[in-house]
């Protein structure tokens, strides 16, 4: 039984990839681009909730990954005259050591005081990146950042997006399901029992934030091939906020909840904001009804659902 | 070097008290933030919007009474009162049925209502600066140590902290509903099933959190422009406070804005290039020193 | 095997462990009873590293683990389970298990093989032998109490314990329940050579299943010996017993 | 989109910068009225939306790409925030649609980073910082002490000023520097700083709703009557405005533009007409919003086709008629060249604020930087 | 004085309850007994109002208490001691049972720590500290506060030490003698039959015996059936 589960999982993710690679070809460019915002965005918040839904650690600053990311790649691209390749592997390996960093830092912290100490630390990097003018472009960014040629086209930034975004999040999805994941859950539930049956609780949350860190670094270095830009605002913290609202608007106890979660804010965004200026008055309301009325998230609701009639029958 | 003397020299005594005064607002806000947190664990992102509201309708409210020295004595005690109003139809028509969710569902729901809240101040009261006067008793300075100037309103802000302080102190360690509302944070259902009505209970302390930050709302508005985004600055940083002095604790909430008031003043004089940092850092060194804060918190 | 010698440990000046001190050997059975507050848990809390002590001495197997983290304590070979019913809500009752099992076999740092194809036949056996296969797959918060409580043991047997801490293991299950736990002990015993260590209030229990019993009162130990020895001791009896009928049993 | 020109905006409608776009949005909307009304350009209608990017850059990006390629806009125009203008930039270069910035003061949009398909229709913080040198070289003062915002706006004008005051004047010194974070509410610690160190002179480089408080604790304090200070656009509608009589006198500013002046029949009727539109005095953010719109509609007259190329052609070195004179777009930067008047706060019996007093114009061409700087600039 | 009238509950899809009717008269301790997962505690639930029925009356001296908030029932004289030790853990123990809502000063603290004096000694510590024994007397004295006509004690001995368990007998016995009636939840059916005068079985959510003690003794085979004795 579970055999065929998992076949028609990897058949419903080997079709909706289809659909993905077909979709510069029947679709308009904004599409295009707007699906690879949703991808890169979705990878993101993907990353977040692998530490905040699957490890129950209050990550409130993951924007500074994305980030950082994203300046290691624009920078590295820009100062190093290396192969800009070697930016798509320097961003995230940057990010991921700042995961780490922070991480040792605050990880003997709990729940509401990591958080806050992680928006301290975040917020110190991004000060630098804002007052540091001669090397990172200060507030006003880095623009314009030269990209390989098979890339700097949009369908080229797309298929990239696409390819990097769904490797990053099959190997997620694997580390979810190796025991380093489960233990991970373990963790997240109850940590005292986790550390009685011998789990080293804090080492394995530092491997997971410095992993989170890492994809989150790559979402950013994503960014850099989409929109060709970087700046400072990439790592305040209201964007933090944001990727933590995917996550839990999205559902944050299913996997693919953060991409729906993304996806939900990129096209609300998108379509409220052409109609009125006071979309956040939308998006806020539709945030409260969701919490009112789907209290797992969209994908949480839908699971439920799911399972719901798969009883029933 | 040069700068290190030229700030010591002519009266560090009246930097370091004119810091002390602009602490007094951030300290007010973040204790009613901190109640909220302590007691009903809502990390009220909204604060921050109450205390632009607050400052919004300090300056209608002073506008509407001939924009004088009344006005303002007026506005002290109405733009509360409004918030409270606000607040208790938020409470009511949300929080209240969503207590039992997880912290950060709690989270997103303020985030969302603080998103609600930006807007609506932008419909009701436009785009525009808003400015409310110094009331005339308080207008004008004096002079401190060797001739500098110190703002007769920032010695009525320097005695409302104090007061503000000891009685939100009393308020949670010796009355009854003080010490209901720490038992209802632990466990809702069973101070209901000891005859209390925990709802009424935490409408209460959810209202007065809330209109603390009018409150701080109102005495900021002299100093400041009032205007949209006001909230945002503040929200974060009233957080930081409540988490560096301790969740919960009205103390706490004291010393954390005094730490994060006087760091961001004289760190900006250290080091001007980065003195935004230094905030930051005094809350990276207290939390790891102090994990769960300066003193005992709630939580 | 486990050696414990003048623990304390205070709490804002209150000495919740006095001075205890404590020996169990190999393959013994031994139980920890005192009345309520005399700091039965917070001993085995100090056992296994959950809080530090302020001084004294836990040797386990001639090593000194005084003040270890709790996993490396774990890691030795000494398991607990909980007073207070402790398991993972989210997880199932197979997961439960697993995640334990996992952690003994160091594959936690394993981020690729799904988990799912992993210590399956372990973790069915050790269920196998709690009796918890029916419920294999619901999670853990849809259990009765006593379950739940099985399913705490369960855990802890997951890491392969050559020495196993139960604080309180039937409280609150009814008679049928507590029988099959005791009997549950038994094997544990007897099948697996499992040393156990473990605190009841039930002295029919108690005096079933114990080869010897350690009596602490007010952080102290008061007296070590076996059954006999304690049921009539008359500081016992007066401390704990209350002149109940055990001693006659 | 046959029968119109598309025109769309991104600008920043949420947070304090509002008080200047909507001013800009509601001067373009004027113009546009007024140019449909008269049958529209080429027998075409403007139309234009316009979207709120909140300040972010990522969604400003995001807005401006929905736009221009599935609104198909011809024209976008905005933004209040230079990081967001500058992402633009980039992506309208590539896709080669003319850009209007109408409120982003840094000097790289058409310095650095300008090119072919940008036009930048206020002025940039270097330019600023000139007008002001120019003015201040003139007064007796000696020791400066620096204060600003600590972020690139702040930095840009403060850097601008005194580079040029000091060029112009040598004899100048600078005693102190003072940053506080954007968005500092109280600046009385700052001040008492200052005051200590006795400078003559204050260059003030704040922005947004720092302005008002800065003032407020200037007045608080009693700074403005010690030691007289300069702040960009001090003397602006939108900052004395909702101070109303109690804002410091004595305060030294620069801007583009007054209701109240110049004094011309063009200006007045300017005023005239946006307050029967909107009820409300016309600030700086209208006049650019409302140049912009007329520009775009000389433009396309000029250049007889609705075709980007056409149209920036004949954009390049077009002089147009406005409230406050006649307005050149630069050919080799795309920079509008306009006056700007250095006055000082005083009170005035005909408003229940502040207003500008002894105004010094500064045309256009004075404190624009030359092509060859702008040059030399765009190869680096 | 409690009627409990055909109520059956739920919790979300879980029917737990089926048509569940008991009544205790003044001054009577009444037990209701059952293994694990019978329903004893969903019961007390339902009385206290925690969890509501779906169907069926619960009146307390006649009046209708169905399904409302547990603060009132509270109010209106029944104090509930759960069977998951639930002590104020941020109060110091006097704390805990300053803030009960008080219908009389027939109880005041002194008169609870004189049932209790081990709680006398430690009452300044915080609650969330004591051990389980002294949480499990907090609590009832915590419900004693609030001057009860019906206690409602779910499983008061689990996880006490034998001489305590004794004590508390006295206690509950005592209380009984002072005119509060009670209803008891119990495991421990030895310890429970010395302070009971009537008994209900409960077993899978319903009734299955209805008796007083000397019919419960008589009654091999729901002894045998239900309580595994
Ligand atoms: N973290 C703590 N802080 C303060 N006091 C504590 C703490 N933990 C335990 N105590 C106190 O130490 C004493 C011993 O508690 P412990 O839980 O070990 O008792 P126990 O023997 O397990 O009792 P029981 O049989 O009732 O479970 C109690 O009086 C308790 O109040
Ligand atoms: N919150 C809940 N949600 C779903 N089911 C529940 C819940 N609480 C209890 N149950 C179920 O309801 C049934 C009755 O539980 P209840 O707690 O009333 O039993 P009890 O007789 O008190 O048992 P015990 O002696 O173990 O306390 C059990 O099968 C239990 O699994
Ligand atoms: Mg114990
Ligand atoms: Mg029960």
């Amino acid at each position: 039984m579970t055999g065929s589960f998992f076949r028609s999982r990897s058949a419903w993710a080997i079709a909706g990839l289809i659909v993905l690679f077909l979709f510069p070809v029947f679709f308009d460019r904004f599409y295009v681009y707007l699906t690879a915002i949703i991808l890169l965005t979705g990878l993101c918040a993907t990353s977040l909730n692998f530490v905040l839904g699957y490890g129950g650690v209050f990550q409130f600053h993951h924007a500074v990954f994305y980030g950082v990311g994203a300046y290691g790649t624009a920078l590295m691209i820009l100062k190093s005259g290396l192969s800009p390749w070697l930016g798509f592997i320097v961003g995230p390996v940057v990010a991921a050591v700042l995961g780490l960093i922070i991480g040792l830092i605050c990880i003997r912290l709990s729940k509401l005081y990591f958080g806050m100490l992680q928006i301290s630390l975040g917020s110190l990097v991004w000060a630098i990146v804002y007052r540091w003018y001669s090397f990172t472009g200060g507030d006003d960014g880095i623009h314009g950042v030269p990209l390989p040629d098979i890339i700097s086209s949009p369908n080229g930034a797309y298929y990239f997006t696409l390819i990097v975004t769904s490797a990053s999040m099959f190997v997620l999805y694997r580390m979810l399901k190796s025991p380093f994941g489960s233990a991970l859950q373990g963790i997240r539930d109850n940590p005292v029992r986790s550390e009685m049956i011998g789990v080293n609780v804090r080492l394995q949350q530092l491997l997971a934030l410095t992993i989170a860190g890492f994809f989150g670094g790559v979402a950013g270095a994503l960014f850099v091939v989409v929109d060709n830009t970087v700046f400072p605002d990439m790592m305040f913290w209201t964007l933090s906020m944001e990727l933590v609202i995917m996550c839990l608007l999205g559902g944050w106890l299913s996997y693919l909840g953060p991409m729906v979660g993304a996806a939900v804010i990129v096209l609300l965004r998108t379509y409220v904001s052409g109609i009125t200026v006071y979309w956040a008055l939308v998006l806020g309301i539709i945030m409260m009804l969701v919490i009112f009325f789907l209290p797992n998230g969209v994908l949480g609701y839908l699971d439920r659902f799911l399972k719901k009639k798969a009883r029933a029958r | 070097m040069e700068n290190l003397f030229g700030f010591i020299s002519p009266g560090i005594l009246s930097q370091i008290l004119v810091g002390l005064s602009r602490t007094v607002i951030l300290f007010i806000v973040s204790s009613g933030l901190s109640l909220i947190l302590g007691v009903l664990r809502i990390p009220n992102v909204a604060h921050g919007s109450l205390y632009m509201i607050g400052a919004f309708m300090a300056y209608s409210v002073s506008h509407l009474f001939g924009g004088g020295t009344a006005g303002f004595w007026i506005a002290l005690i109405l733009a509360p009162l409004g918030v409270a109003a606000l607040s208790f139809l938020a409470e009511r028509s949300l929080f209240q049925f969503l207590y039992e969710r997880e912290h950060l569902m709690l989270l997103l729901l303020t985030f969302a209502l603080s998103l609600v809240f930006g807007d609506l101040v932008k419909l009701v009261w436009g785009a525009e600066y808003r400015s409310v006067p110094v009331p005339f008793i308080f207008q004008g300075y004096i002079n401190l140590f060797g001739g500098l100037p110190f703002p007769i309103y920032s010695f009525f802000l320097l005695i409302m902290g104090p007061v503000i302080a000891i009685l939100l102190w009393l308020l949670t360690n010796k009355t009854k509903i003080g010490k209901i509302s720490r038992a209802a944070a632990v466990d809702r259902e069973m101070v209901g099933a000891v005859g209390i009505n925990v709802s009424w209970v935490f409408g209460i302390v959810f209202i007065i959190g809330c209109s603390l930050a009018g409150l701080g709302g109102v005495l900021v508005a002299p100093t400041v422009s009032v205007t949209l985004g006001m909230d945002h600055t503040l929200i974060m940083e009233a957080f930081l406070i409540v988490i560096m002095g301790g969740l919960g604790n009205v103390w706490g909430a004291l010393l954390g804005a005094l730490i994060f008031g006087l760091t961001q003043s004289l760190g900006i004089l250290i080091w001007p290039q980065f003195g935004i940092v230094f905030p930051y850092l005094a809350v990276v060194v207290v939390l790891i020193f102090r994990p769960t804060g300066i003193l005992r918190s709630t939580w | 095997m486990l050696e414990v010698t003048s623990l304390s440990k205070s709490f804002d000046g209150f000495k919740a462990v006095n001075n205890a001190g404590l020996i169990v050997k190999n393959g013994e059975t031994v139980a920890v009873i005192g009345p309520n507050g005399a700091g039965k848990t917070t001993l085995f809390n100090l056992i296994t590293g959950v809080i530090r002590p302020d001084s004294g001495k836990v040797l386990f197997k001639g090593e000194d683990i005084t003040g270890l983290k709790p996993y490396q304590v774990c890691r030795r070979g000494i398991s607990r389970s909980f007073q207070v019913v402790n398991v993972f809500p989210r997880l199932s009752v197979f997961e439960n298990v697993q995640v334990s099992v996992l952690s003994r076999q160091k594959k936690t740092w394993n981020l690729f093989t799904p988990s799912s194809r992993l210590a399956i036949a372990e973790t069915d056996r050790i269920l196998e032998n709690v009796g918890l296969s029916d419920v294999r797959d619901n999670t853990s918060t849809a259990l009765s109490h006593g379950e739940r409580k099985v399913l705490e043991i369960a855990i802890a047997l997951g890491g392969n314990p050559e020495f196993l801490i139960l604080d309180e293991p039937t409280a609150g299950m009814s008679p049928e329940e507590t029988s099959r736990c005791i009997d549950l002990i038994r094997q544990l015993k007897e099948k697996l050579g499992i040393t156990i260590l473990f605190c009841e209030h039930d002295m029919e229990i108690v005096f079933s299943i114990s080869d010897r019993i350690m009596v602490m009162v007010r952080g102290s130990t008061i007296i070590e010996g076996t059954c006999d020895e304690v049921r009539c001791c008359q500081e016992v009896q007066d401390a704990y017993l209350g002149g109940s009928d055990v001693c006659l049993m | 989109a046959a029968n119109t020109i598309k025109v769309g905006i991104v600008d920043t409608y949420t947070g304090p910068a509002t008080t200047f776009t909507n001013d800009v949005l509601d001067g373009f909307k004027l113009a546009v009225e007024r140019i449909n009304a008269g049958g529209g350009i080429l027998g075409k209608k403007i139309e234009y939306t316009f979207r709120d990017e909140k300040f972010k850059p990522d969604i400003g990006l995001a807005m401006a790409k929905e736009l221009i390629l599935k609104e198909k806009v011809d024209i976008l125009m905005g933004t209040i925030n230079s990081a967001t203008t500058l992402a633009i930039s980039d992506f309208v270069k590539k896709e080669k649609v003319p850009f209007f910035v109408t409120f982003a003061k840094s000097e790289k949009i058409v310095g650095e980073k300008g090119h072919r398909y940008i036009f930048n229709m206020n002025e940039h913080t270097e330019m600023a910082g000139r007008a002001a040198a120019i003015a201040l070289a003139k007064k007796p003062y000696v020791k400066y002490w620096i204060a600003g915002d600590d972020y690139e706006y702040g930095h840009a004008i403060a850097d601008a000023v005194w580079s040029n005051l000091k060029k112009i004047k040598p004899s100048v010194q600078k005693v102190g520097e003072t940053w506080w974070k954007v968005g500092e509410a109280d600046f009385t610690p700052y001040i008492t700083q200052i005051l200590a160190a006795k400078p003559d002179f204050i260059i003030v480089a704040t922005g947004g709703s720092g302005m008002v408080n800065f003032q407020k604790a200037a007045k608080a304090t009693g700074l403005s009557q010690k030691v007289p200070f300069y702040q960009h656009t001090a003397t602006e509608l939108s900052v004395l405005a909702p101070q109303g009589p109690n804002a410091p006198e004595g305060v030294y500013g620069t801007a583009n533009y007054f209701f109240y002046y110049p004094d011309t029949p063009e200006n007045r009727a300017f005023v005239a007409d946006f307050k029967k539109a909107y009820n409300r005095n016309p600030r700086i953010g209208a006049l650019y919003g409302y140049m912009t719109a007329q520009f775009i509609a000389a433009g396309y007259k000029k250049a007889g086709a609705i075709d980007r190329e056409k149209l920036v052609n004949a954009l390049e070195g077009m002089s147009l008629d406005s409230p406050v004179g006649n307005l050149e777009i630069r050919k080799c930067d795309h920079q509008l060249l306009i006056p700007m008047y250095f006055g000082v706060t005083k009170k005035d019996p005909k408003y229940d604020f502040l207003i500008a007093g002894n105004i010094e114009v500064i045309q256009g061409k004075d404190y624009v930087p030359s092509c060859q700087e702008v040059l030399k600039l765009r190869k680096k | 004085m409690l009627d409990v009238n055909g109520i059956d509950t739920y919790y979300g899809l879980s029917h737990i309850l089926f048509d569940v009717s008991l009544n205790v008269k003044a001054g009577e301790v009444v037990g209701l007994l059952g293994r694990n997962g019978a329903g004893k505690s969903t019961t007390m639930k339902s009385i206290m109002g925690v969890v509501p029925p779906r169907r069926g009356t619960v009146s307390l001296n006649g009046k209708d208490i169905t399904g409302q908030k547990p603060f009132i029932s509270f109010r209106q004289g029944i104090g509930y001691v759960p069977d998951d030790r639930r002590v104020f853990a941020d109060l110091c123990v006097d704390d805990n049972l300053e803030i009960v809502y008080r219908r009389s000063k027939d109880w005041t603290k002194d008169r609870v720590y004189g049932i209790f004096p081990a709680l006398k000694e430690i009452r300044s510590r915080r609650a969330g500290h004591l051990s389980g024994g002294e949480q499990q007397m907090l609590t009832i004295a915590r419900a004693l506060m609030g001057s009860p006509e019906l206690l409602l004690l779910d499983e008061p001995t689990e996880g006490l030490a034998p001489l305590i368990v004794r004590d508390l007998e006295q206690q509950i016995l005592k209380l009984k003698d002072a005119g509060i009636s009670i209803l008891l939840s119990e495991q421990n059916v030895r310890s429970a039959l010395k302070m009971i005068t009537r008994a209900y079985v409960i077993d899978n959510g319903r009734i299955r015996f209805e008796g007083t003690v000397g019919e419960l003794e008589a009654n091999e085979d729901v002894k045998k059936k239900y309580l595994m004795i």
